[in-house]
């Protein structure tokens, strides 16, 4: 009954035009299409990331900041357009609060290093989820061993959730609440403003781990109530070697650095140094350059897409991926994870019934189905669920309902060769 | 399914299914030992009982695993058991001769050298059904799986070695 | 006299092929060819490396270590077989030995916080030069403020040589000596094997900064006599992104990690973690792939061209600048560092009396000539240089006479310009 | 030159042959700060003499640096003296908006918006000499040599005002 015209159709994912920006899909594996489904370890690349990088190289290549003549200034443009490209990307207020890692996992060490080294210590705790990844858990148990702070773990829900029954009380006197906005094995996504807001209240900082979110939804770290946000490029379609952490600008500048060297300094004497401001004080020696160009291709890619349709496409084949296994391959099948397709990401974390995931993956993959099986760096969530390894198929931009149909006949095989 | 019946021989998948030796001892006086497969989660434990002879006299496998990691461990049990410290090394070392061919040969021509590895030491010692696991070459990813319980087994006998001298 | 056969004429480089292989020298800038001469701070890439990282992405990118599949499978055997390639190419007794970093400062940031942190404290000595690059001062003076050791540092003689005099009174009660195998300012081509020598002597450790080492002379890290070697690839025609340190195995399997995170541990509870075996111990997170690959690429490059080969290139184009420089510039120019070519690299310091560094280097750029004025991280040498600043043109593999008229042309043209 | 007579005109030339207010002052009374270019390894000092009514009776300029960072702080010193803090100030935010007009464009449509910026603030100080300086806008790398001593003179006057309050 109005009078606006109707708004247009809401935006959906061409997979088929995206399945030919890729060349490594186009690929055959002894006659089978190739049926990646192993992004939530690392993503593919689009034509885009990998031209946009050699031509880099062959036109515009030279260390960055300290050259006067024209490669140089075309490269230092390069690196920090991407840097602001990627700010604009995450709703950073200011690309001086990105900071370019070697992944994300330095990025969390970053954290660690120089502010946890800064401001943790006896008596302190910090507040982590029994869903982390290793690489949100080992800097703080390194730390945590040198300082004598407390760690302390948010529990799980039978579905897979964070269990938030007790956590005010798990959140008292912590000085950070360090979690994952979408679990790497479950696929759960948690209520991260719900989670900074509660840590906030306690006189907590909040440190996101946004490696599975920024891939696969829109952004926004003003919203998410972060302090500080790490991620990679690799799980994004960017290329390997770069990281990102973002943090407030209030508290990258109190932060002392973390590795020394070249480009982070205003002045050096044999007495002494001066460090330079941030970002360039947790950079370290000459960065990932190419990389940070490849990062801002991949970027404007998944701007193109839309991160909305992206996440929406995810949904949809989330959901058709739930009941298409439930349907072909039965009982000895089990999914870990919500069972609601709008809770959770693109990954499916399977069991098959006395068939171990190893077990798993090696038949798939001569269905040249890739997936992953292990504990993908989350040993504490595995024991939650008491499996010792899982095997993981994760979807993203490139795959759709053919991809998950050969999913499940190939696990289908599996449970079959091994004659269950 | 291609190349798969060479990873699957039936045998593997029979100790896979029904595990020699599975289980625990008391420790001690046996001794426990664990190892893991960091790529993938396997976990094995490994409980030795030596005798005075210097004779594993009792081994029990505990842990989780693929049927490679799985049924290696189970038939490594049954093959060491009753031997001495010595044999049991050798045996690992003609093993994992085995399993190594193929990383010898990355960057070869091809062929598989098949050299009969170390047969003075190993004389005693054979390999038998041990022979099923040669396939899991061919999938260097796997060789982790099978050769995990053996590398177990040797930090046991050291750790064993070390307590008794 | 003799009857054998003679001896096929030493090898040299063959640069105009040279250059067809590196699209970015076929640029031309304002009707110039472009004539780079920053590879000392960053090296351009041939087509080979480029297609290297290409067709990995294209047809074998996965991420590492943990995947079953064909994909991943491949992924594994190029990166590590990128670190065989590395170890054989410096003289590594394994490929254990070598641990990928993201560049040369981080490997030195590595040393010093594992090993460092582990072994340094109240009345322990470090000892450095007056010629170190900020990555291997920062990183000792961040840890000295932590851990209470003292610093020292080996003075230079006036014709930029290490003035090693004092050298076993510096070392005595030192537990490191870290020092360059080559200055990246004045060029000087330190004797590393002395230098380790006397530091074992006294039962110190050496740790030698060789990333102006490795790109250009044949590199033996054991008949270096060295304990720790830091380089970076993006100086040896390798992508940005990647370092190596190389260390001997009985130190990597003594020290503790230094960044935490996936692929470093054998098993990980809330209680805490199992740190695996050198060198995955080193490589927390995703590591550089394709930038692996990369320098594989590269290794192989310069190995085919051969480093014999390659120095010899160096000294005598370097003799070659030497000499038409002082020639065509006249007394307005000095160049710091030895002038013996042979006991120099390809990097040559220029100041030319009352131009600043940064006016050199704008007019160059009007030549298409790219050198780099500055600091070049090395403020405690300009210190002793008592040059704020010097323009630095260095040479590689793709240099030739005609690169040098050109450089000569332009710093003509620079001192008419201001009219000196 | 292509391009070089934009950024080396002839005054720059002048006032980096014979740099204005060149030196030292007695510190106290006056204020002394140093600036740091990271990149190129220039450094000024910059001496502040501030008299009871907010007035630069005096300013010295010390250091090293390129003609570009050289000229400017000449410049800059003949341009302050004798003016207030909040004169020194304003001239301080027109010439740096002068001086990041590329920034702006950055991304843009590559035409210069050259909107006069802070016409009000700066009624009273005019750029004069400095307008010279316009031409280092279109040398991105070199906006950081031109601005590094107004940087420092900004320091020493917050940090004059601080030790005033
Ligand atoms: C002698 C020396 N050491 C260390 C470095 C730092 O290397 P990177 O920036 O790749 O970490 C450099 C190059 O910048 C160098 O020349
Ligand atoms: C949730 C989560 N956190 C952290 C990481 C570590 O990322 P990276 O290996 O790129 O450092 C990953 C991916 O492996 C992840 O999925």
């Amino acid at each position: 009954m109005t009078t606006t015209p109707p708004s247009p159709p809401l935006a959906t994912l061409d997979v088929a035009a995206i399945r030919r920006d890729f060349p490594v899909l186009s690929q055959r594996q002894d006659g089978h299409r190739l049926v990646f489904l192993d992004s939530a370890a690392s993503s593919q690349h689009p034509r885009q990331v990998l031209d946009a990088m050699t031509s880099f190289y062959e036109t515009s290549y030279a260390n960055v900041h300290r050259g006067v003549y024209q490669l140089a200034e075309r490269a230092t443009a390069a690196y920090e357009g991407a840097r602001g490209k990627v700010a604009r990307f995450i709703g950073a207020p200011s690309s001086n609060e990105v900071v370019f890692t070697k992944n994300a996992t330095e990025a969390i060490n970053l954290v660690a290093g120089s502010w946890g080294r800064a401001n943790l210590g006896p008596g302190d705790a910090v507040v982590l989820t029994l869903m982390e990844h290793h690489a949100n858990i080992v800097p703080w148990q390194m730390l945590a061993a040198q300082l004598g702070f407390e760690i302390r773990w948010v529990p799980l829900t039978d579905d897979g959730h964070l269990d938030l029954t007790d956590l005010d009380r798990l959140l008292d006197g912590a000085k950070l609440f360090a979690f994952t906005a979408m679990s790497n094995v479950l696929g759960t996504l948690n209520p991260v403003a719900r989670l900074t807001a509660a840590a906030h209240e306690k006189g907590a900082l909040a440190l996101v781990d946004a490696c599975q979110w920024v891939p696969h939804l829109p952004t926004d770290v003003v919203a998410m109530g972060a302090d500080f946000v790490a991620f990679s490029a690799h799980k994004m379609l960017g290329p390997s070697g770069i990281g990102v952490l973002w943090a407030r600008a209030e508290l990258l500048e109190a932060m002392p650095p973390f590795l020394g060297g070249g480009g982070m300094i205003l002045n050096v004497t044999t007495e002494g140094f001066v460090a330079d401001a941030p970002p360039g004080r947790f950079e370290a020696g000459t960065p990932p350059i190419a990389e940070a160009v490849g990062l801002a291709a991949a970027v404007d890619y998944l701007t193109g897409l839309g991160m909305d349709a992206v996440h929406r496409h995810e949904v949809e084949l989330t959901g058709y991926a739930l009941r298409t296994l439930r349907a072909e391959v039965g009982d000895a099948l089990t999914i870990y994870g919500p069972s609601e397709p709008s809770e959770r990401g693109g990954v499916l974390s399977i069991a098959l019934e006395g068939v171990h995931a190893h077990d798993i993956s090696q038949v798939l993959d001569t269905q040249a189905v890739c997936i992953r099986p292990g504990h993908h760096c989350a040993k504490p969530l595995m024991r939650v669920l008491g499996a010792p390894a899982t095997a993981r198929a994760s979807i993203y931009v490139y795959n759709d309902t053919d991809d998950i149909d050969a999913l499940a006949a190939a696990l289908v095989a599996a449970r079959d060769f091994f004659k269950l | 399914m291609s190349g798969l019946e060479d990873l699957y021989r039936e045998i593997i998948l029979d100790h896979y299914r029904s595990p020699r030796n599975r289980g625990e001892l008391e420790a001690p006086p046996a001794h426990r030992t664990e190892g893991f497969n960091p790529l993938c989660g396997d976990e094995v434990v490994v409980y030795v009982m030596v005798d005075g002879e210097g004779r594993i006299a009792d081994i029990k496998i505990n842990g989780q695993g693929c049927s490679i990691s799985q049924s290696s461990a189970s038939m490594m049990s049954a093959a060491v058991k009753g031997h001495t410290i010595d044999e049991a090394r050798a045996l690992t070392a003609t093993f994992k001769s085995m399993m190594s061919i193929h990383e010898q040969d990355i960057g070869g021509d091809g062929t598989e050298a098949e050299a009969d590895p170390a047969d003075d030491v190993t004389a005693e010692m054979k390999l038998g059904d041990l022979e099923a696991l040669r396939g899991v070459v061919k999938f260097p990813v796997r060789i982790k799986c099978a050769t995990l319980s053996w590398n177990t087994l040797t930090q046991a006998l050291d750790e064993v070695a070390t307590a008794r001298s």
